[in-house]
């Protein structure tokens, strides 16, 4: 778990402005054995998807601390985007039912902070399902192009 | 102890891929081969599989020693350090005896160096040759050169050498230099081969041979694979249901069920064993995507294991189920299929679909040559019979198990590893429950493997219930097994005994097992099975008559000579009685058959008699399908009844009536019986008590529940605990035996090693921080933490798989998942 | 066939150029399969393939084929309305071919679909035996 | 379970009165020891206080309207060690929520417990208490009787509508009751019933009708509660208020010290692994100029928030404990309400209902 700390430390790479779009930092958690194979499949059917993401690898969506989520946040990342399998597929049996439930309880507090709901998405994505990995990711980042820059990492100063 | 074995395993589907990791875990060496360019078979093409279409195939990857195996989604590939994957292969010859044999394999060449492609599909473009997709059964078009599964890994392309035509243009675009029209094959010869397992899988009815339903001629007919296909994001329609004919969205949806299987006209004399849950699984997915799905069928063959429980959530979602094979399909203009099909009789209703799907039946496909004579070849049950994925895994396993044996005793550490994991002492010591044809199955296996085995017996007798029950060849077959367990040496023998308490951690399990008088020794194991079997269900007080009994009973006593003599002028057997009902909600496999068989018994001492069945669904999968043409064939009369208007038993001193409806002939029918058979069904023994000592789980009916319907079939959830038999689901005898070699073989991946490795990646607790909380305990998946003695939570070494569940509910991080040696 | 094949007749494709649809009679396919374990789809087809280039099955066909209405006897009773009742799908499926000269090898066959498309107003349907067919097609030399 | 109702006559002395009737649960062998609020070595404030002979009970001031720390704590510590013995302990509501929380973390167990709690009119602050105690030394007693004395409550109990006890084996009436004269006592359970038999109390005719009483209560305090999580909601959201609140944080982590459902043995977030790293600091300075040191006290408090938000009792402990006064508790309590409606979770409620993050079992579907 250590090792994903600093891979989150990634996201606080600074904002350039290198065009005038906003281009949002967005990490991406995906599980190794469906969203990851899904990003997997999109990418070698050449379906293309933001370049926005950066995407984590985790074994499962269960094993995601909600403080990576809020670090995350407070570091600059506009956006948090889950994917696991779907109910009934995880390999861990039910990881990703539990995720459900703990992301459920951080959204809530999320948004008691003031950060929009839509930045933080919990997707089930199966194995084969490239084009829809393409899509909600897609429109992950368009809504959140749409909300601006998030913001938090103010909260961040003390 | 001796070395380890080389196997050859021919066929890379599931079944093959299922043996194939058996036989690596346990340290021989494999060769897996297909004449696929990739490793899938079938499954590659289904997203999502019945009874709970859930995926989950990574599932049966290992779960023990993880690190030799790549661990990813297996859509992608299998890889496994002692499994080497060929593709294009096929074998030629096999020579030499079991233990020394030599095996000739042919390869296509690949044409394209996966080492070199990635994929980019620039050939795609130039190919000139266009054929249907074998992959979307013909639903779209491929390339000679072509991606031969939606992910594979690595992303490599493949040509397909019957259908290119050497024209070398994919040649000069590729940019990597990936491609070389070379030479057509190269073969090798594997020499010191132990066995050969033939995996090769099932063969499609081609509809489109026997011109049925306007198949090929309709685009919108299409097969239930085609419709797999449409079903998948990663399919031609990205997941659309789609009339071909014109890409209007399908609404209204048939399925056609026995397409080329339960057809005398075709010489099919077989069912194809999936078909009603491949389609009852396929509607389901429609629906979710607002289609309208019919099924019309002949019987809905929900004989597995939840599979009634499958079709009662359908049909409670809006499924329309009609019973009747349609007669006719036209096309209309403006799109779409005219289905003309006749519920009862007299009526006949057409009826508008945008899309017919035929529910095509499976046969025994092989069409290679047959080596399955030769000694040291073995088969499995998936090439032979017509098997859903959880038996094919089972007969997979019991296979493997079969081959490994012929290499002697298993295989033990190997020094110098690459990995640097630490180990765990285990006990080469498995405890068996129940002394039933399953759990002997399994004594005998694993002792053959030379581990030692416990049985511990409730009764003062081996055989189980069922042998009580079972037919004299059956009761025949049980005796044999009875007697090898009663010579073997490694098999210790404890009868009316129990296992009392259980405790340990996997691979060093104490259960302490007590006789009659509560005395008994505490047995050190390193892993259990479970297969403390079942019984037919008894009849209720109010059904106590010399006339009535169960189908078991009735099928036995037609042996006793009153019975032979006496005069049965009629016999009337009503089938899932009481069973695939609320309170017993499962078929239970054998009464059908086993009811069908005593037809024959009747005719051969009552030719003159009438034999009345009054039945819901006739369950005869696979082979056993013939029985039910005998049986008809021999003038047994079949009336099929509703749950909501059963038969009734009118029971008088001197007769029995049965009053029933008969829907062909529209009304009620009365029958005088002189014997009636009740297919009342089997049930599970003593499966609550089990679960709740060892700590797994366990339905509502009383049969233990599998860590996985499909992947995992003789695991329980919790590692080192294993499954099988009646006490699982309700079996035949030769499952039950299949059944009791996979737990073998799953409890030998265990204990063959006195020093198992421990995966790389497992949880960890820092003793220091952990408040004991038990958050870790309850989300753990695996069962692998227990309360620890020095007031901290510890980790079960061997069960954690790494899923980090427990480190993400920690609020304190005290359980961390740590990676060795990295 | 034998004819046809060894050349004895030759059959010239280009003489019939409306649009041919071919109806399996019950006696040559279902009943004849049954009866004989062997069912004529093939044959009458092939016959026909020579003839014209320009003809169809009616879908359903071969053992799936419509029943004319006029089988068993029916036809040489006075129950003339159920012979109608039974035939409409026959009409329908001709209608939808789009033929305009029904091929029908069967006698029975052919008086039904015959009086039938009268019945249904389809004056312009010819019905026609397969060895009419054959004999339009005839090149006399 | 039948509940039982009776009357304690209290003589102007309702603690003292009180302590006795407690003190005749030991003296008659029915419970090993009593803790509750009392004030030992000379020292004012009242503190948990283990009792386990019935003379020492004078000292002992159950309906103390202080308490230096959370009783909750404590009260887990024996039930965690206690088996075989019962021990009655006293405790407010929130204390009473605190120990069912801790149970179902498997930190205590109810067991050897029986709950003794009462209809809360509110602590105040340490401070305050010891102040007004100074001139007026019958201040527990009095302060039952008198609102005004009760509106000096700590701002947590002002804004408290949960202040009838959930849970308890035996509650104590207080509200609408003329305290002076006399007080009620409910047993919930058996083990209550049990108990108050041996307190020797006085059967009424009848109950007296404390509705009005308390409904009264609950909306003036239920009021206070909605306006204090509308200010606070919007403290949190609004990223200038919420660091002038919480500028002052010290990061001196007595709210966590002070939590009773802060079980953790040590805290993450007082490992090094938690610290922020200097670069990350010296990166912050450098785009703006300046930054805060220490730093990442948000991270802090989020993170105590992810773990325990669904289990706050709101008690108020942290922000008593604050040294810069910050209201973490109403910053807690507003986040937590937020989190608990969400999950539908209520803490305390119920022993048997099982942590909102693992209900994820009985779940199915998406």
């Amino acid at each position: 778990m250590e090792q994903t700390t600093q891979q989150t430390d990634l996201v606080k790479t600074e904002q350039t402005d290198f065009d005038k779009e906003f281009h949002p930092n967005i990490v991406a958690l995906v599980c190794n054995w469906c969203t990851y194979t899904a990003a997997d499949l999109a990418g070698v059917t050449r379906l293309k998807y933001p370049a926005e993401i950066r995407m984590i690898r985790l074994m499962c969506t269960g094993m995601i601390d909600p403080r990576f989520i809020v670090e995350s946040f407070l570091r600059g990342a506009d956006g948090v985007f889950i994917g696991g399998c779907h109910p009934g597929d995880c390999h861990y049996i039910n990881g990703n039912l539990k995720a459900r439930l703990r992301i459920g309880g951080l959204k809530a507090l999320l948004q008691g902070m003031g950060i929009e709901p839509q930045r933080l998405a919990l997707h089930w994505i199966g194995a084969s399902e490239g084009t829809e990995f393409q899509k909600q990711v897609k429109d992950f980042v368009e809504g959140i192009r749409e909300l601006g820059p998030s913001g938090f990492g103010v909260y961040d100063s003390i | 102890m001796s070395k380890p074995g080389r196997f050859v395993v021919a066929g890379a589907g599931i079944s093959g891929v299922r043996a194939s990791l058996d036989l690596a875990e346990t340290g021989h060496e494999v060769v897996l081969l297909d004449t696929a360019p990739v490793s899938g078979g079938i499954l590659l093409a289904l997203d999502r599989q019945f009874p709970n279409d859930h995926c989950g195939m990574c599932r049966m990857l290992p779960m023990l020693d993880r690190d030799q195996s790549k661990y990813f989604c297996m859509r992608l590939g299998m890889f496994h350090k002692n499994v080497t994957f060929m593709p294009n292969t096929e074998i030629k010859e096999i020579g030499g005896g079991p233990g020394d044999l030599k095996v000739l394999l042919q390869s296509w060449s690949a044409k394209v160096d996966p080492d070199l492609c990635n994929g980019c599909g620039d050939c795609l473009e130039v190919c000139p040759v266009s054929l249907p997709d074998d992959l979307a059964d013909s639903l779209s078009l491929r390339k000679a050169i072509f991606k031969p599964g939606p992910n594979t890994s690595p992303s490599t392309l493949a040509i397909d050498p019957d259908s290119c035509i050497l024209c070398g243009k994919c040649k000069e675009v590729c940019q990597t230099g990936a491609i070389t029209l070379g030479p057509d094959y190269e073969q090798t010869l594997e020499e010191k081969v132990t066995a050969v397992i033939m995996a090769t899988g099932v063969e499609y009815f081609d509809p489109g041979d026997a011109s049925m339903y306007g198949y090929g001629k309709y685009a919108d007919v299409i097969t239930s694979l085609a419709f797999e296909r449409m079903l998948s994001s990663s399919g031609p329609t990205q997941g659309r249901i789609l009339r071909p004919s014109d890409g209007a969205p399908a609404e209204n949806i048939a399925w056609i069920q026995c397409v080329g299987s339960r057809n005398l006209r075709l010489g099919a004399d077989h069912c194809s064993g999936a078909c009603c849950m491949f389609a009852l699984k396929q509607a389901g997915l429609s629906m979710e995507k607002g289609s309208r799905p019919t099924i019309f069928y002949m019987d809905m063959r929900t004989f597995g294991r939840d599979w009634q429980k499958y079709l009662d959530r359908a049909s409670s979602s809006g499924l329309r189920l009609v019973r009747c094979r349609p007669h006719s399909l036209e096309a209309r203009n403006g799109g779409g299929l005219m289905l003309s099909y006749s519920p009862v009789p007299g009526e006949l209703i057409d009826e508008h679909f945008d899309l017919v799907v035929l529910s095509v039946g499976r046969a025994p496909g092989w069409k290679g040559p047959d080596f399955s004579d030769q000694d040291g070849v073995l088969v499995t049950g998936g090439s032979k019979r017509l098997l859903d994925i959880s038996r094919s895994l089972v007969s997979a396993s019991s296979v493997s198990f079969r081959a490994a044996m012929i290499s002697g005793s298993p295989v033990q550490a190997e020094q110098g590893d690459s990995i640097t994991s630490q180990r765990v002492k285990v006990k080469s010591k498995v405890l068996v429950v129940g002394g039933g044809p399953a759990g002997l199955s399994a004594s005998l296996a694993l002792a053959g493997q030379g581990i030692s085995v416990v049985i511990v017996e409730k009764n003062d007798f081996l055989g189980g219930n069922v042998s009580q029950i079972s037919d004299a060849e059956a009761r025949e077959r049980i005796r044999e097994l009875v007697r090898d367990a009663e010579k073997n040496q490694d098999i210790e023998i404890l009868l009316k005994s129990r296992p009392m308490e259980f405790s340990g951690t996997t691979g060093n399990f104490q259960t302490h097992v007590l006789d009659q008088q509560n005395k008994g020794p505490i047995i050190e194991h390193g892993a259990v099975i479970l297969a403390s079997g079942g019984s037919q269900s008894t009849l209720p007080a109010s059904l106590v008559h010399p006339k009535v009994m169960t189908v078991f009973d009735l099928h036995r006593r037609l042996d006793d000579p009153e019975i032979k003599e006496k005069d049965l002028n009629c016999l009337v057997f009503i089938q899932c009685f009481e069973t695939r009902t609320k309170e017993k909600n499962y078929c239970s496999r054998l009464c059908c058959p086993t009811a069908l068989r005593s037809v024959e018994k009747i005719r051969s001492t009552h030719p003159e008699s009438r034999i009345i069945f009054f039945y819901r669904d006739i369950m005869t999968p696979g082979d056993l399908e013939h029985l039910y043409t005998r049986a008809r064939e021999l003038g047994a009369i079949f009336i099929p009844y509703q749950t909501d208007i059963p038969p009734k038993l009118i029971l008088e001193k001197e007769q029995v009536v049965v009053e029933g409806f008969d829907p062909y002939l529209g009304e009620e029918v009365k029958f005088k019986a002189d014997l009636v058979g009740l297919g009342s069904g089997l049930g599970p023994g003593s499966g609550h008590e089990l679960a709740e000592l060892f700590g797994i789980r366990v339905d509502r009916e009383g049969f233990l529940i599998e860590a996985d319907p499909k992947w995992r079939p003789v695991d329980s959830g919790r590692e080192g605990i294993f499954i099988c038999g009646l006490a699982r689901n309700p079996v035949s005898l030769d499952e039950a035996v299949d059944e009791g070699r996979a737990a073998a073989q799953r409890a030998m991946r265990l204990v063959y090693n006195p020093q198992a490795r421990m995966s790389v990646s497992t949880a960890r607790i820092r003793p220091a921080l952990c408040s004991m909380c038990g958050l870790c305990w309850t989300v753990c998946p695996y069962f692998a933490r227990y309360p620890g003695s020095k007031g901290a939570m510890e980790v079960d070494p061997l069960a954690c798989q790494g899923c980090g569940a427990c480190v993400a509910i920690c609020p304190n991080h005290a359980s961390v998942l740590e990676v060795q040696g990295d | 066939m034998e004819y046809i094949e060894s050349g004895r007749i030759t059959l010239d494709r280009s003489k019939i150029s409306q649009k041919v649809a071919y109806h399996d009679p019950c006696n040559y396919g279902r009943k004849s399969k049954e009866m004989f374990g062997y069912a004529y789809y093939h044959e009458p087809r092939w016959i026909l393939n020579k003839c014209t280039p320009n003809w169809v099955d009616l879908e359903p066909s071969r053992n799936s084929q419509y029943c004319c209405g006029g089988g068993g006897g029916l036809m040489l009773t006075t129950l003339d309305d159920q012979r109608e009742y039974y035939s409409r799908r026959k009409i329908e499926q001709i209608k939808h071919s789009g033929a305009s000269l029904i091929v029908v090898p069967c006698h029975s066959c052919h008086g039904q679909i015959k009086a039938m498309a009268q019945k249904y107003n389809l004056p312009d349907i010819q019905v026609k035996y397969l060895w009419e067919v054959v004999a339009d097609s005839l090149v006399v030399e | 379970m039948d509940k039982s109702f009776a009357f304690l006559k209290t003589n102007n002395q309702p603690n003292r009165i009180l302590s006795r009737a407690l003190g005749k649960l030991l003296d008659k062998g029915l419970v090993s020891a009593v803790m509750a609020p009392g004030i030992t070595n000379g020292s004012d404030l009242p503190m948990p206080v283990l009792f386990t002979r019935d003379e020492a009970m004078e000292s002992c001031i159950p309906l103390a309207p202080a308490a230096g720390v959370s009783a909750a704590v404590q009260a887990a510590r024996i039930g965690r060690k206690v088996k075989d013995k019962r021990v009655a302990v006293v405790l407010k509501p929130c204390e009473v929520r605190g120990v069912i929380e801790l149970a179902k973390l498997n930190q205590t167990s109810l067991e050897s417990l029986a709950i003794i709690s009462m209809e809360c009119p509110g602590r105040m602050e340490n401070d305050a208490y010891l102040a007004k105690l100074s001139a007026s030394p019958d201040l527990p007693d009095l302060y039952l009787n008198d609102s005004s004395l009760q509106d000096q409550a700590s701002s947590t109990c002002l804004s408290c509508d949960a202040f009838e006890p959930q849970g308890a084996d035996i509650t104590i009436h207080l509200f609408g009751l003329p305290v002076m004269e006399h007080i009620g006592i409910s047993g919930m359970t058996a083990i209550g019933n049990e108990l108050i038999e041996a307190m020797d109390l006085e059967k009424p005719g009848a109950a007296y009708d404390q509705r009005e009483a308390m409904a009264r209560l609950r909306e003036k305090r239920g009021r206070a509660k909605e306006e204090l999580f509308q200010k606070t909601g919007e403290i949190l959201k609004n990223p200038d208020q919420y660091l002038e609140v919480l500028g002052n944080c010290l990061g001196c982590f007595n709210c966590r010290t002070a939590c009773p459902l802060c079980y953790c043995r040590e805290c993450v977030c007082a490992r090094e692994s938690f610290d922020r790293d200097l670069d990350d600091v010296s990166n912050r300075a450098k785009k703006t100029g300046q930054a805060r040191m220490p730093a990442g006290l948000s991270m802090f408090h989020m993170t105590r928030m992810v773990h325990m938000s669904h289990a706050c009792v709101g008690c108020g402990q942290c922000s008593s404990y604050c040294p810069s006064k910050i209201p973490v508790a109403d910053l807690f309590r507003t986040m937590g309400q937020q989190v608990q409606n969400t999950l539908d979770y209520s803490p305390g409620r119920d022993p048997e209902e099982p942590i909102p993050y693992l209900r994820f079992k009985t779940e199915a579907g998406s």
